[in-house]
C-alpha cells in the first residue's frame, strides 16, 4: 500500500506501524518507550503525529499505517504535541546532567534540545524518588526515570523474569523491585542500554568517563560460544564500557552480563606484567629475549634427545583462532603429539567419530524452525543467556523445549519438561527413549507419555548437547545413547561447548588425534587427560589456570611437582604458576591483540585490537611466531596469518558437518556412591571473568554452598559436612540442600582461586557417618 | 631655486630639530603615562580573565563536580579532567590539570560551569621556573581559590 | 512449597483462594491476586506484609514483584500498618457540597488524626478517600470497614465511631 | 412513567428473585432459549432498539455487539460495575435492588455475541452490600438452571462469574478493567487492537455498563419498537439520572431520555440552601460545567445536553447552588483525577498533577491571573493526547469551569477568598 509521509509516497506493508517505516525511510519521529524487540505500549506520547483526518496527534508507534494515510511529521499539530509532552517530561525531571552518566547520549537530552522549550513554567516542587541499591551492576538515580516502562517490558518479554515492576499510580509511579530484592538475572545490564535516561545506569562505568571522551572498538565476546557482537568503549587505552553491537543474527541487541561486565578482569592485580624464568628455585623477571631463548633451547633440547613424547602442550579453547592455528602448528614443528585443548573432560573414546567441529547444528537465528529441542546438560538461561533470548522468542513461536540436566531447576526458563537425571540414570532414560526396554521408574509416568506424545520422527527435533556433559568420566556412552536417539526421532545433533573457540580448536586441529580441518595424525598424542594423569616431564600451559582449568586440579598440582618444566603463556599470575612455573610468558588478553573467533553457528569473526597491551606484555601469536621464526620458518604477519587460516577454512561445509556417529558401544558405566558434579556457575567459566569484580559481586558470583539433594539432606544431621572425596577428606559448613537434584547427588560450585579443593569435577564421593 | 635658498636656511637655523623638540618639550609638563610597575598597577577590568582557580562551597565543599564541560568546550584542549565516584557517592575530579602555556585565557570553561566552580581570577603576574611547572593542578587551583574567594565574590557582585 | 507461610495459608483461606482460581482459565495465574490479597488482608488487620506478598506469589506461582505492583496500584491494599478498622470519609464534589468536608474535620479532630493516620490505640485508621464512594445520592457518607453511612450528621459520626470503640 | 431498571426498586426484598420473577423476570431469556431466536436477530434488535451505553461515553450497544468476530474461540463478556465517576450512584442501586437483571441482561448479551463466560466486575469498595446481594442473587439464578451448564435443558453453557476490584477509578475505563479482570494493574491498554477483537485474555471480548445490561432483558421481551418509544421530546429510551449535590433530596431517577432538566430538578425536591441554581455537572464529573440559566432550558437526552457543551456521561447529574465555591469544586475535581490517574502516559501523569497543585496554590491564596491562563494552557496540552479518556476528563472541567466562571476565580486571586463565600 501507499502512504505518505510529509507528502512524500512510501510503499509500506499491511499490519506495520508508523514508526517502523519511519525508521526504515530514516525519518526521525522522537521516541521513548517504543522499542524494536519489545511490545508497543504507546506511554510516552513522544511519537505523537499528526495524521490527516484525526482531531489529536496520534501515536506512530502503535498506529497501523492504512492505505492513502498522510502523516505529517513536521507540521504544527504534531511539533505542539511532541512540545507538550516534551514539557510534561521535564516538569520532574531533574536538571542534574552535568553528574548524568548518561549525559551525551541521552535521548531526553537530544529530543529536550530538539522539542524542548528554554524555560519551564513549573513553579511547584519536583518529585524526588528515594534509590536503593538494586544490583552491584546497575546503578539507579529514579528521579530520572521518564516511566517508559521499557525495563519492565523487558524483564517480562526478553529476559523472562520480572523483576522490576511499576509501584504506585499517578504522578508517585516508580519503577522498582520487590521489597529488598536485587536484580539477579543474567541480561540485567541490558535494562541500562533500553533506559532512555540516566535512571539506570552501569554501575562500575560511573562517574568514571563522560561519553564524548570515549572511542568505540569493536569486539567478540570471548565468554561463551554465542560469539556476541560487542562494541567495547575506551577511555586513556582503557576499556570502561561495554555495549551491544547490533547482530540481527547473534545477539540481536541483548548483551548477557558476562559479556558486558566481563572486561573487568583485564583490570585484574594478578596480571602476568613479565615474563620470568626460575633461577635457583625462584621466580625472577627477566627479559623477553632471554625468556624465548630459554624456552626454545629446552624444545630443541628435547627434539634432539627425542623425548618429545615427555611434553604436553596444552591451550585453552578461550584462544584465539590464530594462537590455536600458530600454538598447534609450532609444537608440530618441533615434533611434539601431545597438543589437546579439552583440558575438562575425562573420558575421550568417543574422538575419532567426532565432527569435524562441533556446532549447535543450525543457525542461532532458525531455532524456532524446530518443533522440539532437546537440551542435554545445560541450565540454558545461566549459562547461555543471550541464546535464552532467542529460545524464549521460539518458546512463544510454539517450539517445545525439553531439558534434561543433573539439575531441574531452569531458572527463569520454562521447558516443556524439566527432568534431573544423575549420569548413569542419563544413560538409562536415553536407552529407554529410543529401545523402550527397560523402563527406568524414577522419572514419572506422565512425563514419559509427554514425551512420546511430542518428540516423533516426523517432526522436526534437535537435541542439544551442552558443556556439562564433556566433564562426565562416561561422556561417550552418553553421546552414543543420544546418537542412538537421534537416530530414533529423526533428530539434528548440536552442541553448546564450554568457551567461546572449542569450535576453531577442534577444526584447527589443537587436537591429538587430528590436524587443522579434521585431517588424520600420523602419529596420535596422548589427551589432555593423559598428560596430566601420566605425569609427563614437560608442559606448556597457554592461556590455562591450573587450579580451574581442569578436570581435576588435585592431579594437575600433582603432575607440575613432579615435572621438570613447567611453562606458562598466561595473563594472570595464579598461585600454582608462582610456586611451579619454570618460565612465564606474559601474554595478551582477547582484548589487547587482533584475533578472531568461531561461534557454534560456525561464523568467523574477527576484530582488531581493542586496547594496547601493557609494555612488557606481548601478543600471543607474536610469541608464538617468535619462537617458530627463531626456528628458521617464515615470519608470519597478522594479515598472512590470519589468511593462511581463512583460506584453510573458507571451503568448510559447517552444514553436514554434525552428522557423526559412534561406531563403537562404549562400556557399561556403572555408579557408585553418591554422584557428585560441578555446577557451572556462570561468572566462573574462563580466566577472565573470574576475576571480573563486579560479577563476582552479584548472588551468581558469591554462590560458595556445596548442595545436596534432598534425601542426603535430610539424612544428614550435623552442623557440617564431612564427606570422602577418593582418598580426601573434605569437611565444609557451607551446605545446602537443593530439591532440583536427582537423588544421592551432591553438586560442588566450581572451583575458584582460594577455594578449598575438591578434586575431580565429576565422579563418585561417600559422605563420612 | 627660491626652494634651494629655503632648505638652505631650513637647515641653517636647524627648524625641523626644534619643531621635533618642541613636542618633546610639550610632554616634558605633562602627567607621565606609563606606572611605575611592580610598585604601581594600572586598573583592571571586573571582567579581567587571568590565571584559573577552583571554588569551593562556604562549608568547604569543591564545588567541581567533574562534568567535564570545561574540558569539552576549551578550544584550546588545556584542560584534563578524570573522575571517579567519590566514597560519598558524589561524582568528583581525581586529577584536574590546567596546561597554561595551551591556555588562550578565553574564559570559555568559566562560562560553560554549571557549578562556578572553574573561574578566572584576576592574577596575572605568574611565573614558571621549571617547564613542569605549566600544568597547575587540582590542588594548586583548589588553593589559588581559597585565596582569591573574596574577590572573587565582589567581583562577582560588580558584574550583576 | 516450603516458602509459603502457613500462618497465612490456613486451610479455609486455601479454600478462599481455590474457588477464586475457578473463576479464571487455568494458565492465567495472575487474575486471582486482586480477590485474594484482599482475602489475606483482612486475615492480617487491613495491611499486607512482605511476607503475605512473597506467600502469595509462591502460591499462585507467580512473580512476587506481579503481587506487588498490584498491592501498591489499588487504593484498598495498606502496605504499611493500619488501625483495625479502617474509615474512609467521601470528599468528592457531590459530598463535599453536602458539607463532608466538616464530617471529615470532626472526625479528625475526635480521633486527634489527620487523614492517613491511625490512631495511637491502633483501632481508627483515616483512609486518604480521594475516591467517589458511589452514594451520592446519601451524602454525605463515609465507610467503616466498607459498610456504607450515609446522609451524614456530626451526631451521626459520634454513634458510629461509638459502636466501634 | 415505565420502569425498567428500577422497576424493584419499591417492592418487598427487591433483590429475591421471587419479585424478580412476578416482575416477568428471565422471561425474555426464555423467549430467546424456546423460541430459539437467532443470535443476529437478538443483535439486530438491540441496534434497532437505539440502546445507547449507560457508562458514559454513550456507544451504540447493538453496534458494539456486532463487531464481536463470527468465530468459534472463546469469547467472554463483561459487564462494568466499577462505579466510580464523581456523582453516579445508579449501579450501585441496581446491584443490591435488581441483581437479576442484571443477571438476565448478561446472558441475553453472552448469548448474542456467543460468549460462555461472563464477569462482573464490581468496585472493591462495594464489597460488604452489593457484592454480596449480587452473589446471593447469582446462586438462585444457578439453581433455578438460568446460569450455568446445560442451561433449562437447552444444552447451552454460560458461566457468571463475579470479580471484586480494590480500589481505583481508572478500571472502569474498559481495557482497563480487562487489565485488572487478568490481575495486573488497571493501566488503560492501546487500541487498536479493540476489545471486541483482542480483549480479555486476547480473546473477543464485550463491555458493558450495568444500567445497559440491565435494561436488555425489557427490550427482547417487549421489542425495540417500544423502548425507542419511551423517550420524550426527540429522546429515545430511559436513563437513570442520580441527582445530587444541591438539591432537597438527591436520588436516582430512571425518567424518559428528553425529560426537561427542570422537571428532573423538581422531582429532586430543588436547589437546597433556600438559593438559586448556579451550575450543573449533567454527566458525572469528567463532563464541562454546564451555567444553571442554560441548562434549565436543557432536556436531558445526549444531543440536547451536547448543544450545551456537555455530555450526557453516566448521568451523575451534580447540582450547584449559588453558595458554592467554583473554586474549591474545581479544586476538588482535579485533586480526584490527581490521586486517579493510573501513571501510564506521559500528559496524564504530569498533567494532572500540575493542574491540582495550581489550583491549591489559588486556594492558599498564592495565585496569580497568570496561573488562570497556565491552567488553560496545560489542560489544552493534556487534552488528546493520552491513551485513555481521564486525561480528557481531567481537562475538560479545568478548561469549561474556568470558561464559564472566570470572574470568579479572578475574585479568589484578587482577594485571597471566595466570591461566594464572603
Amino acid at each position: 500500500m501507499e502512504i505518505f509521509i510529509n507528502n512524500k509516497s512510501y510503499t509500506a506493508e499491511d499490519g506495520e506501524t508508523i514508526i517502523q517505516i519511519a525508521d526504515k525511510f530514516d525519518i526521525h519521529i522522537p521516541r521513548f518507550c517504543y522499542h524494536k524487540h519489545l511490545s508497543i505500549v504507546a506511554n510516552c506520547r513522544m511519537c505523537l503525529v499528526d495524521i490527516e483526518g484525526f482531531k489529536f496527534a496520534q501515536p506512530a508507534c502503535s498506529t497501523l499505517v492504512q492505505d492513502g494515510m498522510k502523516i505529517s511529521t513536521q507540521s504544527a499539530k504534531t511539533k505542539n504535541a511532541q512540545k507538550s509532552t516534551m514539557e510534561f517530561l521535564l516538569i520532574n525531571h531533574p536538571l542534574d546532567c552535568p553528574i548524568c552518566d548518561q549525559g551525551g547520549e541521552c535521548e531526553l537530552q537530544d529530543v529536550s534540545l530538539e522539542y524542548g522549550d528554554d524555560h519551564s513554567n513549573y513553579m511547584q516542587f519536583k518529585r524526588v524518588v528515594v534509590d536503593r541499591d538494586v544490583s552491584p551492576l546497575i546503578s539507579t538515580d529514579m528521579t530520572r526515570c521518564i516511566h517508559c516502562s521499557r525495563c519492565v517490558r523487558f524483564g517480562e518479554e526478553v529476559a523472562a523474569t520480572k523483576e522490576l515492576g511499576l509501584l504506585d499510580r499517578g504522578e508517585n509511579m516508580k519503577i522498582d523491585s520487590f521489597i529488598e530484592k536485587n536484580i539477579d538475572s543474567e541480561l540485567s545490564g541490558n535494562m541500562i542500554d533500553l533506559c532512555p535516561v540516566g535512571a539506570l545506569n552501569n554501575k562500575p562505568y560511573r562517574y568514571s568517563a563522560r561519553t564524548w571522551d570515549l572511542s568505540q572498538k569493536k569486539g567478540i565476546s570471548p565468554h561463551d560460544c554465542i560469539g556476541s557482537n560487542i562494541f567495547y568503549h575506551i577511555y586513556n587505552n582503557k576499556i570502561v564500557r561495554a555495549v551491544p553491537a547490533e547482530n540481527e543474527n547473534i545477539n540481536q541487541t541483548w548483551l548477557s552480563d558476562r559479556d558486558r561486565f566481563g572486561y573487568e578482569g583485564i583490570y585484574a592485580e594478578d596480571r602476568c606484567k613479565r615474563p620470568m624464568i626460575k633461577k635457583n628455585e625462584k621466580l625472577l623477571t627477566c627479559d623477553w629475549d632471554t625468556a624465548i631463548k630459554t624456552l626454545n633451547q629446552n624444545l630443541n633440547t628435547l627434539k634432539n634427545e627425542k623425548k618429545l613424547d615427555s611434553l604436553g602442550c596444552l591451550i585453552s579453547p578461550q584462544s584465539t583462532c590464530e594462537e590455536l592455528y600458530l600454538f598447534q602448528k609450532v609444537f608440530r614443528e618441533f615434533g611434539a603429539n601431545n597438543i589437546d585443548h579439552r583440558t575438562i573432560e575425562k573420558d575421550f573414546d568417543y574422538q575419532q567419530d567426532y565432527p569435524v567441529m562441533p556446532t549447535l547444528g543450525c543457525d542461532i537465528k532458525d531455532l524456532e524452525a524446530y518443533d522440539n529441542v532437546i537440551l542435554v546438560g545445560v541450565n540454558i538461561k545461566k549459562e547461555f543467556p543471550i541464546l535464552s533470548v532467542r529460545m524464549i522468542q521460539a518458546q512463544n513461536k510454539k517450539t517445545q523445549f525439553f531439558s534434561i540436566n543433573f539439575q531441574s531447576s531452569n531458572e527463569d526458563f520454562n521447558p516443556a519438561i524439566s527432568l534431573a537425571l544423575r549420569n548413569d540414570q542419563l544413560r538409562e532414560f536415553l536407552d529407554y527413549l529410543s529401545n523402550k526396554t527397560n523402563k527406568p521408574n524414577y522419572i514419572e509416568e506422565k512425563m514419559f507419555h509427554y514425551i512420546f506424545k511430542y518428540i516423533k520422527s516426523n517432526k522436526k527435533n534437535l537435541i542439544v548437547i551442552g558443556p556439562s556433559i564433556g566433564q562426565l568420566p562416561n561422556q561417550t556412552e552418553i553421546l552414543y545413547s543420544l546418537n542412538q536417539y537421534s537416530k530414533k526421532i529423526n533428530a539434528d545433533f548440536g552442541y553448546l561447548t564450554e568457551h567461546c573457540n572449542n569450535t576453531a580448536s577442534w577444526l584447527l586441529g589443537v587436537l591429538p588425534h587430528r590436524l587443522p580441518l579434521g585431517k588424520r595424525v600420523d602419529k596420535e598424542g596422548l589427551n589432555a587427560y593423559q598428560m596430566i594423569e601420566k605425569k609427563l616431564s614437560n608442559y606448556i600451559f597457554y592461556n590455562l589456570e591450573p587450579e580451574c582449568d581442569f578436570w581435576n586440579n588435585d592431579l594437575v598440582e600433582d603432575a607440575l611437582k613432579t615435572s621438570k618444566m613447567n611453562v606458562f603463556f598466561s595473563s594472570f599470575m595464579t598461585p600454582f604458576i608462582a610456586k611451579y612455573a619454570d618460565i612465564v610468558l606474559p601474554i595478551s588478553t582477547f582484548a589487547e591483540t587482533h584475533g578472531s573467533f568461531i561461534n557454534i553457528e560456525g561464523s568467523y569473526q574477527a576484530y582488531k585490537q581493542i586496547i594496547r597491551p601493557k609494555k612488557e606484555i606481548k601478543l600471543g601469536w607474536e610469541v608464538l611466531n617468535n619462537l617458530l621464526f627463531i626456528n628458521g620458518a617464515n615470519n608470519y604477519t597478522f594479515d598472512t596469518l590470519q589468511n593462511e587460516i581463512k583460506n584453510n577454512i573458507q571451503d568448510f561445509d559447517v552444514t553436514t558437518n554434525n552428522n557423526f556417529k559412534l561406531s563403537n558401544q562404549p562400556l557399561k558405566y556403572i555408579q557408585k556412591d553418591i554422584f557428585k558434579f560441578t555446577l557451572r556457575n556462570t561468572y566462573n567459566t574462563d580466566q577472565i571473568v573470574r576475576r571480573s569484580k563486579s560479577l563476582q559481586q552479584t548472588r551468581t558470583g558469591k554462590l560458595k554452598n556445596i548442595l545436596l539433594s534432598n534425601d542426603l539432606f535430610s539424612s544428614h544431621k550435623k552442623g557440617y559436612l564431612e564427606f570422602i572425596d577418593k582418598d580426601k577428606n573434605i569437611k565444609s559448613e557451607l551446605y545446602n540442600s537443593d530439591q532440583s537434584l536427582p537423588h544421592n547427588t551432591i553438586a560442588y560450585q566450581s572451583y575458584k582461586i582460594g577455594d578449598a579443593f575438591v578434586g575431580a569435577r565429576t565422579g563418585t564421593v561417600k559422605i563420612k557417618s | 631655486m627660491l626652494n634651494n635658498i629655503k632648505s638652505i636656511l631650513k637647515s641653517f637655523f636647524l627648524l625641523e630639530i626644534f619643531k621635533g623638540l618642541s613636542i618633546t618639550g610639550k610632554n616634558l609638563f605633562k602627567k607621565p603615562i606609563t606606572v611605575q610597575y611592580p610598585e604601581e598597577k594600572t586598573p583592571q577590568s571586573h571582567r579581567f580573565r587571568g590565571l584559573h582557580a577552583l571554588r569551593k562551597y562556604p562549608n568547604g565543599e569543591e564545588r567541581c563536580i567533574g562534568c567535564k564541560l570545561c574540558e569539552a568546550v576549551c578550544p584550546a584542549l588545556a584542560i584534563t579532567i578524570d573522575t571517579e565516584m567519590r566514597k560519598d557517592g558524589t561524582r568528583r575530579t581525581t586529577k584536574y590539570d590546567i596546561d597554561l602555556f595551551k591556555c588562550v585565557y578565553c574564559g570559555f570553561c568559566e562560562e560553560s560551569c554549571p557549578v562556578d566552580a572553574i573561574v578566572e581570577t584576576k592574577i596575572f603576574e605568574f611565573h614558571f621556573e621549571d617547564k613542569n611547572e605549566k600544568i597547575i593542578t587540582k590542588k594548586e587551583l583548589l588553593k589559588i581559590g581559597d585565596l582569591y574567594e573574596k574577590e572573587e565574590i565582589k567581583d562577582r557582585a560588580n558584574i550583576n | 512449597m516450603n516458602d509459603i507461610n502457613n500462618n497465612f495459608f490456613n486451610n479455609e483461606t486455601c479454600s478462599m483462594i481455590e474457588n477464586i482460581k475457578k473463576k479464571f482459565p487455568e494458565d492465567r495465574k495472575k487474575s486471582s491476586i486482586i480477590e485474594s490479597l484482599l482475602i489475606l488482608q483482612k486475615n492480617n488487620n487491613g495491611y499486607l506484609t512482605k511476607d503475605i506478598i512473597t506467600s502469595l506469589a509462591k502460591y499462585l506461582k507467580v512473580e512476587e514483584i506481579d503481587v506487588y505492583e498490584v498491592a501498591t496500584f489499588y487504593s484498598m491494599f495498606n502496605t504499611k500498618p493500619v488501625g483495625i478498622n479502617t474509615i474512609s470519609v467521601c470528599t468528592n464534589v457531590s459530598c463535599m457540597l453536602r458539607n463532608a468536608d466538616n464530617i471529615l474535620n470532626h472526625i479528625e479532630n475526635k480521633l486527634g488524626i489527620k487523614v492517613g493516620e491511625t490512631t495511637k490505640d491502633q483501632k481508627f485508621f483515616l483512609k486518604d478517600e480521594i475516591e467517589c464512594l458511589a452514594a451520592c445520592n446519601g451524602a454525605p457518607m463515609m465507610q467503616v470497614n466498607h459498610k456504607n453511612y450515609e446522609n451524614l450528621t456530626i451526631e451521626k459520626v459520634d454513634k458510629i465511631l461509638e459502636e466501634f470503640e | 412513567m415505565t420502569l425498567i431498571c428500577t422497576e424493584t426498586y419499591s417492592k418487598q426484598e427487591p433483590a429475591s428473585l421471587e419479585t424478580y420473577l412476578t416482575l416477568e423476570g428471565y422471561q425474555a431469556w426464555q423467549k430467546i432459549l424456546n423460541n430459539k431466536i437467532s443470535k443476529s436477530e437478538i443483535i439486530n434488535q438491540i441496534k434497532e432498539s437505539g440502546l445507547r451505553g449507560k457508562g458514559g461515553a454513550g456507544f451504540l450497544t447493538g453496534l458494539k455487539w456486532s463487531f464481536i468476530p463470527i468465530s468459534d474461540e472463546q469469547k467472554y463478556l463483561v459487564c462494568n460495575s466499577d462505579e466510580s465517576e464523581p456523582g453516579t450512584c445508579k449501579d450501585r442501586d441496581i446491584l443490591r435492588y435488581n441483581p437479576h437483571a442484571i443477571i438476565e441482561g448478561m446472558l441475553i448479551a453472552s448469548y448474542a455475541i456467543g460468549a460462555s463466560v461472563a464477569y462482573n466486575y464490581l468496585r472493591g469498595e462495594f464489597l460488604d452490600e452489593q457484592w454480596k446481594v449480587f452473589n446471593k442473587a447469582l446462586e438462585e439464578a444457578y439453581q433455578k438452571g438460568y446460569v450455568g451448564n446445560n442451561i433449562l435443558s437447552t444444552g447451552l453453557t454460560i458461566n457468571i462469574f463475579p470479580v471484586l476490584g480494590a480500589g481505583a477509578y481508572i478500571v472502569g475505563e474498559e481495557t482497563a478493567m480487562l487489565e485488572a479482570i487478568e490481575g495486573k494493574r488497571g493501566m488503560p491498554r492501546i487500541k487498536p487492537p479493540f476489545p471486541a477483537i483482542k480483549g480479555l485474555f486476547a480473546k473477543p471480548t464485550i463491555i458493558n455498563n450495568t444500567e445497559t445490561l440491565a435494561t436488555v432483558p425489557k427490550i427482547i421481551l417487549k421489542g425495540a419498537e417500544w423502548y425507542k418509544s419511551l423517550g420524550i421530546n426527540n429522546g429515545e429510551g430511559v436513563k437513570i439520572f442520580c441527582m445530587s449535590g444541591s438539591v432537597q433530596k438527591p436520588n436516582n431517577f430512571e425518567v424518559p431520555l428528553g425529560t426537561p432538566f427542570s422537571n428532573l430538578l423538581e422531582m429532586s425536591g430543588g436547589v437546597s440552601n433556600n438559593s438559586k441554581l448556579k451550575a450543573v455537572i449533567p454527566g458525572g464529573s469528567s463532563v464541562p460545567v454546564v451555567k444553571g440559566e442554560l441548562m434549565l432550558d436543557t432536556n436531558m437526552d445526549y444531543d440536547s445536553i451536547l448543544k450545551a457543551n456537555s455530555m450526557l456521561g453516566s448521568g451523575g447529574v451534580i447540582v450547584m447552588d449559588e453558595t458554592i465555591c467554583m473554586v474549591k469544586v474545581l479544586q476538588r475535581i482535579s485533586r480526584f483525577y490527581y490521586g486517579e490517574s493510573c501513571g501510564q502516559c506521559t500528559p496524564c501523569r504530569e498533567g494532572t498533577g500540575w493542574l491540582y497543585k495550581i489550583l491549591t496554590n489559588i486556594i492558599d491564596g498564592n495565585g496569580t491571573i497568570n496561573d488562570l491562563h497556565e491552567l488553560e494552557r496545560i489542560a489544552g496540552l493534556i487534552e488528546g493526547h493520552c491513551i485513555c479518556a481521564l486525561g480528557d476528563a481531567a481537562a475538560l472541567p479545568v478548561k469549561s469551569f474556568l470558561n464559564n466562571f472566570w470572574d470568579e476565580f479572578e475574585y479568589y486571586i484578587d482577594n485571597k477568598k471566595s466570591m461566594v463565600v464572603g
